[in-house]
């Protein structure tokens, strides 16, 4: 196991130094002077600058507010994770069992529309499909509001930056309220931000669900007099969730697409809005600054979860 | 065993494509979604002949509702947007330069990917390495996040995000043409055709290429729906094609803040893509369905 | 007493335009308790499908009718559905032809007998774990204590045959299917897993039905043989005499295809076989299911011959079979 | 006259076990020599990983080789020279195991058969077409066969197919690599008398590579017999089959239902694999039911009795 992680620490070094080439690549084709003023002439000189620079945290302050790049990521970053992980909790909860389900019913009816369904979700432009949801539950219903993470009258000083942990640590005696308040503000973007990976999952749980089920050691559970729902729940899906977690590492960076245009729509302070804002503005420290940390995040993610899928795979966990 | 004693009378044996097509057209759900691609096709050829107005001309009735609203009018059928633009024409040239502009970028995507998942098959081991550690970089990083590097050091505009998604798109071909090419590579009549002494050109031209054929089809319209969506998404966020521009996603932009004032405006458009997208969809794994048929 | 009596099973399965389409047609079967009972069949006869059918553990698509049929003097057709699965689980077991497929890959060894121990006997863990290596051990594992701690990859094609018969004894069986047991071995673990088996069945009056396509397989080991063609029971009888005379032209052409002992090449000779292949389901010839393909055929075969009962032998699905028409001699 | 002779073919290779660890060499072929007479057919046993199938890709160029050579017809085969490997490739034909995967599944098999004849021969379109129905209807199919695409046929008639691919050319040697493993045994007896009618019609010389030892009483003249890419025992079928000299022949018979009564006396080892080769003692000693001390201490030589008769083993007398 000790082998395996070291491994992928060093296909992720690896990677890390293939992104930083591509950045630094990048920093260079920027204006000069937007992000680093190089002094060296030599580029591998300055691509050791540019290491030295990165790794120490300095990266470059905004044109627009002049404040620290990785600080604004950083103040940035906890709204993101919040909206990433309920879009995630969400996809993940509604479509692995709709999957299981599915399969369990194959090619009837049941199974068709759930298949029909996944399609359609996979097929939707989260952008329009944002707009459409704004305008069935906020518009029309008025349960949902339309923008921002808590209601102006509630004041949370921030603390972890969760705003859901804040308001609920926070001293206000309306903090039940407003726990309550930003769950209402999440509900909308994590929706939208949830139903492709859904989508996924219910067709990924499917097909691997049906490859399980159709094979020898399921029957061989079964003639054992195991009853249906633990060789289901216990022999079959856990074989299932190994292509499912590979599934959620390419999810990963399909929901960090998603965020930049739910966020936008949503004006949800996270860095998605923070790097598109960048974007129009041209200030390139920020867009450098984004895109190098969002896209270390997503490879660093990616190795943690190969590292928690080669632990549920015995063939791969003892491989010597 | 899929032996049938029927083809002992038959004098004609239908060749290949001939059985793939029947087979294909067994799923009537994909069937009806190619129909409504082909139909998307045509609107997109025919946009000139068919739409009712220019798509940039600005009108003086603003907003005007669809013609099955009480306050509808005949001659703008879908209604106006806020330049009194005539919406019918303007997602029929939608149509038009977001199907033209992905087809583009699957053309150079595939040709580019596939070269490359074949020299990453015979070529040096290093070039090998190179070429994969790359992919899997580009393949690992979210798609819109490469469009946005490359939009913001080369400015938005058509051209650019044909670029950037081009780019997005390389890496699934190289590695499909690529894992398609090893698998044929273990399979016995490959080695039987080397054994006949066959060179490399006919090996993979009658050998390897039919064989593989399936799965780059796959590939393509998967390819072609991503292309759809992110292209969209880039006219939508302000990076791709600039308003005035008929892009479906830059007109969603344009649109998206009339949502409660002028709902059609935003809804039609969306819908425009939601099914260009689900039907090539559904083609795909029609097309899915049929290969797994055949194995 | 019977452990098994099958009278008159069918399993039909539908096509894509709804057709039925016959897999198993009409068969009686029985054999007694610590018997070993020989099911031969090429693919596609429908054998392995027989042994889903005993276990109860065809799919729901799959059609399965028959008039009686009784484990263990218990005749299932009375039972519901859940009490017939729980009922078969506690009388039969079965293996399967592929041995790591019998095993699921993400537990270990301890966990599979764990687990079915804990359904079948209430016993507490420590016990339970003495039982695991108890059986490990009468599988002939020589160091169970390691191989508890195993998960199916670690372990050889042979030691996972082993491992999955220990599991399936675990249920404390009185039958014991397995379908092509040894198919996937090299033969000198094939001979070791099938000595196993057949000690299982002296020691432990364990019921065996062997499930294979492999004649010589069967030769030495059976008491009762069945030989299946297209889903019709073909003969079905004491070893022995099949062995010594069989009565079918499909089994005396099984026999006859096997290169017999001590014939050496000589130019000219050939093996007796028949012409063509197994019908699929979806064309099955008019009559006798081997009709096109026998030599000794005559008009009368256009007619579906009955099993008939030969005295000295057993049953015999052939209308000629009286004749004693014998095709490796070439009538 | 030999028409084949194989001398001291060998293979090796190295595999790198990380970095702390010391590569590992493997011997999938180790120091193989025979000889193949026309018309004879030699049979290779052995189980899986003795390194039979590697033996049958060297033999016809597949895999390269690390030490021997290979005399095809009284020629000395170079490897580099490209009229030495177009005439092994055509007077050396194979025939693989599993019928499923051995025909393009997109080409009609008149195609399939055409494109070996337009690479190998200079007939033209009117000749080919004649020689694949000529071909078709001498492994027993019929001419309209041709234009049927491989999954209409079952695998008896698919593993014809092969063998008409293999006989187009009219080879020498073909060389069978489990041929029948994958087929039921009524069609098995099915194609072994086809194989055994084209030997007499046609001359040809069969390499039998086959772990099912009835089969190869029948079909096989000479027999060879490996374990772990090692040659233990060679001769021809009434040496071998009589009288089997090397302990694993003898383990083989035991284990096989029908020569159990013959070979009761002897008690298969349960023992295991040893898991590294090793050069400086038996490698079969590990299962080994009459081995001692002495066999740990060297590998043992070849032993060649007068009849021809060949066996690795010190302790046979």
């Amino acid at each position: 196991m000790i082998k395996i992680i070291l491994n992928q620490f060093a296909n992720l070094l690896l990677s890390l130094f293939g992104l930083s080439l591509l950045s630094f690549l990048l920093s260079l084709l920027f204006p000069t002077d937007t992000i680093y003023s190089y002094q060296q002439t030599n580029l591998f000189e300055k691509y050791w600058f540019y290491l030295n620079q990165i790794i120490s945290l300095e990266w470059g302050t905004s044109l627009i507010h002049g404040r620290n790049v990785f600080n604004d990521f950083i103040l940035n970053l906890p709204a993101t994770i919040e909206l990433i992980f309920f879009a995630f909790a969400f996809a993940a909860i509604i479509g692995i069992p709709l999957g299981v389900w599915s399969a369990q019913h194959k090619f009837s009816y049941k199974d068709k529309t759930v298949l029909f369904g996944s399609l359609m979700g996979y097929s939707l432009p989260i952008y329009w499909w944002a707009s459409i949801l704004v305008l069935f539950f906020s518009v029309s219903l008025g349960l949902t509001p339309v923008a921002g993470r808590i209601g102006f009258e509630y004041e949370i000083q921030p603390v972890t930056g969760f705003i859901l942990i804040d308001s609920l640590i926070s001293d206000t005696p309306y903090k039940i309220d407003a726990f309550y308040n930003a769950l209402k503000h999440l509900f909308l973007p994590a929706v939208v931000l949830g139903t492709v990976p859904m989508a996924i999952f219910v067709r990924i749980t499917r097909s691997a669900m049906i490859d399980v089920l159709s094979s020898d050691f399921i029957r061989a559970a079964k003639s054992r007099g195991l009853a249906h729902h633990k060789v289901l729940w216990h022999h079959a899906l856990r074989n299932v969730m190994l292509p499912v977690l590979t599934a959620m590492s390419i999810q990963i960076s399909v929901l960090l697409t998603g965020i930049l245009i739910t966020e936008i729509i949503f004006s949800w302070p996270g860095i998605g809005k923070w790097l598109l804002e960048a974007v129009h503005r041209r200030d390139y420290a920020t867009i450098h600054g984004g895109i190098l940390a969002m896209s270390s995040l997503v490879i660093i993610t990616n190795m943690v979860i190969q590292v928690v899928s080669h632990y549920f795979n015995p063939e791969l966990r003892f491989k010597r | 065993m899929k032996h049938s004693e029927i083809y002992y009378q038959a004098d004609y044996i239908p060749g290949m494509f001939e059985n793939w097509w029947k087979r294909f057209i067994q799923n009537k759900l994909s069937f009806v979604a190619l129909m409504g691609l082909g139909l998307f096709l045509l609107i997109a050829i025919l946009a000139p002949l068919i739409a009712p107005h220019d798509p940039l001309v600005q009108y003086d009735e603003v907003f005007l509702p669809p013609f099955w609203d009480t306050d509808g009018n005949a001659r703008f059928l879908l209604g106006t947007d806020a330049l009194g633009r005539d919406v019918l024409s303007r997602l029929i040239y939608g149509i038009r330069l977001t199907l033209e502009l992905s087809v583009t970028v699957v053309v150079i995507a595939s040709t580019i990917g596939v070269l490359l998942g074949v020299a990453t098959t015979s070529a040096h081991k290093w070039v090998e390495t190179l070429i994969l550690r790359l992919m899997d970089l580009f393949l690992a990083l979210p798609s819109l996040l490469v469009a946005i590097a490359i939009v913001s050091v080369l400015g938005s505009g058509v051209t650019n995000v044909i670029y950037a998604v081009t780019i997005i798109l390389i890496p699934h071909f190289v590695l499909i043409t690529r894992s398609a090419i090893r698998i044929e590579m273990e399979k016995d009549y490959v080695t039987a055709m080397i054994l006949d002494g066959s060179n490399k050109f006919r090996l993979f031209y009658s050998t390897i290429l039919p064989n593989i054929v399936s799965a780059l089809i796959i590939q393509l319209a998967v390819a072609l729906s991503t292309a759809v969506l992110e292209i969209t998404a880039l006219g939508f966020l302000g990076l791709g094609a600039s308003p005035p521009s008929p892009e479906l996603g830059t007109i969603l932009s344009e649109s998206h803040i009339y949502i409660i004032s002028a709902p059609w405006t935003v809804t039609l458009p969306g819908l425009a893509i939601f099914f260009i997208v689900f039907s090539i969809n559904l083609v795909s794994d029609g097309l899915m369905d049929t290969r797994s048929k055949e194995q | 007493m019977n452990l098994l009596r099958i009278e008159n099973l069918s399993i039909s399965s539908r096509n894509n335009q709804g057709e039925k389409l016959s897999i198993i047609d009409n068969l009686s079967i029985q054999m007694n308790s610590g018997e070993i009972l020989g099911l031969v069949g090429e693919s596609g006869s429908g054998k392995s499908i027989l042994a889903l059918a005993i276990m109860g553990l065809v799919s729901q698509h799959i059609e399965v009718k028959a008039d009686y049929f009784s484990l263990d003097g218990q005749d299932l057709m009375k039972l519901s559905h859940s009490q017939r699965s729980k009922y078969i689980s506690s009388k039969a077991s079965m293996i399967f032809q592929e041995p790591r497929t019998n095993l699921n890959p993400c537990y270990s060894i301890e966990r599979h007998l764990d687990e079915v121990i804990n359904i079948h006997q209430n016993l507490s863990h420590h016990k339970r774990k003495e039982l695991s290596l108890e059986l490990l051990l009468s599988v002939g594992v020589n160091d169970p204590e390691i191989i508890l701690k195993r998960y199916p990859h670690q372990l050889s094609n042979g030691m996972c045959q082993r491992v999955a018969i220990a599991v399936a004894l675990a249920c404390k069986p009185k039958l014991l299917i397995a379908d092509e047991p040894t198919t996937d071995l090299d033969v000198t673990i094939q001979s070791q897993i099938l000595d196993l088996l057949i000690k299982l069945n002296m020691t432990e009056q364990l019921g065996l039905i062997l499930i294979t396509h492999d004649f010589a397989l069967l030769s030495e080991s059976t008491d009762k043989i069945g030989v299946i063609y297209s889903g019709k029971l073909m003969e079905h009888a004491e070893s022995k005499s099949i062995l010594k005379k069989p009565r079918h032209p499909y089994t005396q052409a099984l026999i006859g295809s096997i290169p017999q002992l001590g014939k050496r090449h000589q130019s000219g000779s050939r093996l007796v076989t028949l012409d063509g292949h197994i019908p699929s389901n979806e064309q099955l010839p008019v009559g006798c299911r081997l009709g096109p393909r026998c030599p000794v055929a005559t008009r009368q075969c256009v007619k579906p011959p009955e099993l008939h009962l030969i005295a000295d032998h057993g049953y015999v699905r052939c209308h000629r079979a009286d004749e004693s028409a014998d095709i490796t001699k070439g009538i | 006259m030999n028409i084949l002779k194989v001398n001291h073919l060998s293979k090796h290779y190295t595999v790198n076990r990380g970095l702390l660890r010391r590569s590992l060499v493997v011997r999938a072929v180790n120091d193989i020599t025979f000889s193949l007479q026309a018309g004879k057919t030699l049979a290779v046993v052995g189980e899986t990983g003795s390194g039979k199938s590697t033996l049958a890709r060297q033999i016809i160029g597949l895999e390269n080789m690390t030490k021997g050579d290979i005399v095809l017809n009284e020629v000395k085969l170079n490897f580099t020279n490209n009229d030495h490997r177009k005439m092994r490739l055509n007077k050396i034909r194979m025939i693989f195991q599993n019928p499923f995967d051995a025909l393009n599944p997109k080409l009609r098999i008149g195609k399939s058969l055409e494109d070996t004849l337009i690479i190998n021969t200079t007939l033209d379109a009117k000749h080919r077409k004649e020689k694949i129905i000529q071909t078709l209807e001498t492994v027993g199919l019929r001419s309209e066969h041709r234009k049927y695409y491989p999954h209409m046929f079952t695998s008896g008639q698919r593993q014809r197919i092969a063998i008409a691919r293999a006989i187009i050319l009219e080879p020498q040697i073909i060389i069978a690599d489990e041929p029948l493993s994958a087929l039921d045994v009524s069609i098995q007896a099915q194609i072994l008398n086809l194989l055994q009618e084209l030997q007499e019609k046609m001359g040809i010389s069969y390499i039998f590579i086959s772990h099912d030892l009835n089969v190869i009483e029948h079909i096989a003249d000479h027999v060879l017999v490996m374990y772990r890419g090692q040659m233990v025992e060679y001769g021809s079928v009434s040496q071998v089959f009589d009288d089997p000299k090397h302990p694993y022949t003898q383990t083989l018979f035991a284990s096989t239902p029908m020569y159990q009564k013959r070979f009761s006396s002897i008690k298969p080892s349960l023992g295991k694999k040893n898991t590294v080769y090793r050069e400086d003692c038996c490698n079969f000693s590990a299962r080994c039911y009459k081995k001692d001390d002495s066999c740990n201490m060297t590998c043992p030589s070849i032993t060649t009795e007068k009849d021809g008769h060949q066996y690795r083993c010190i302790k046979s007398d």
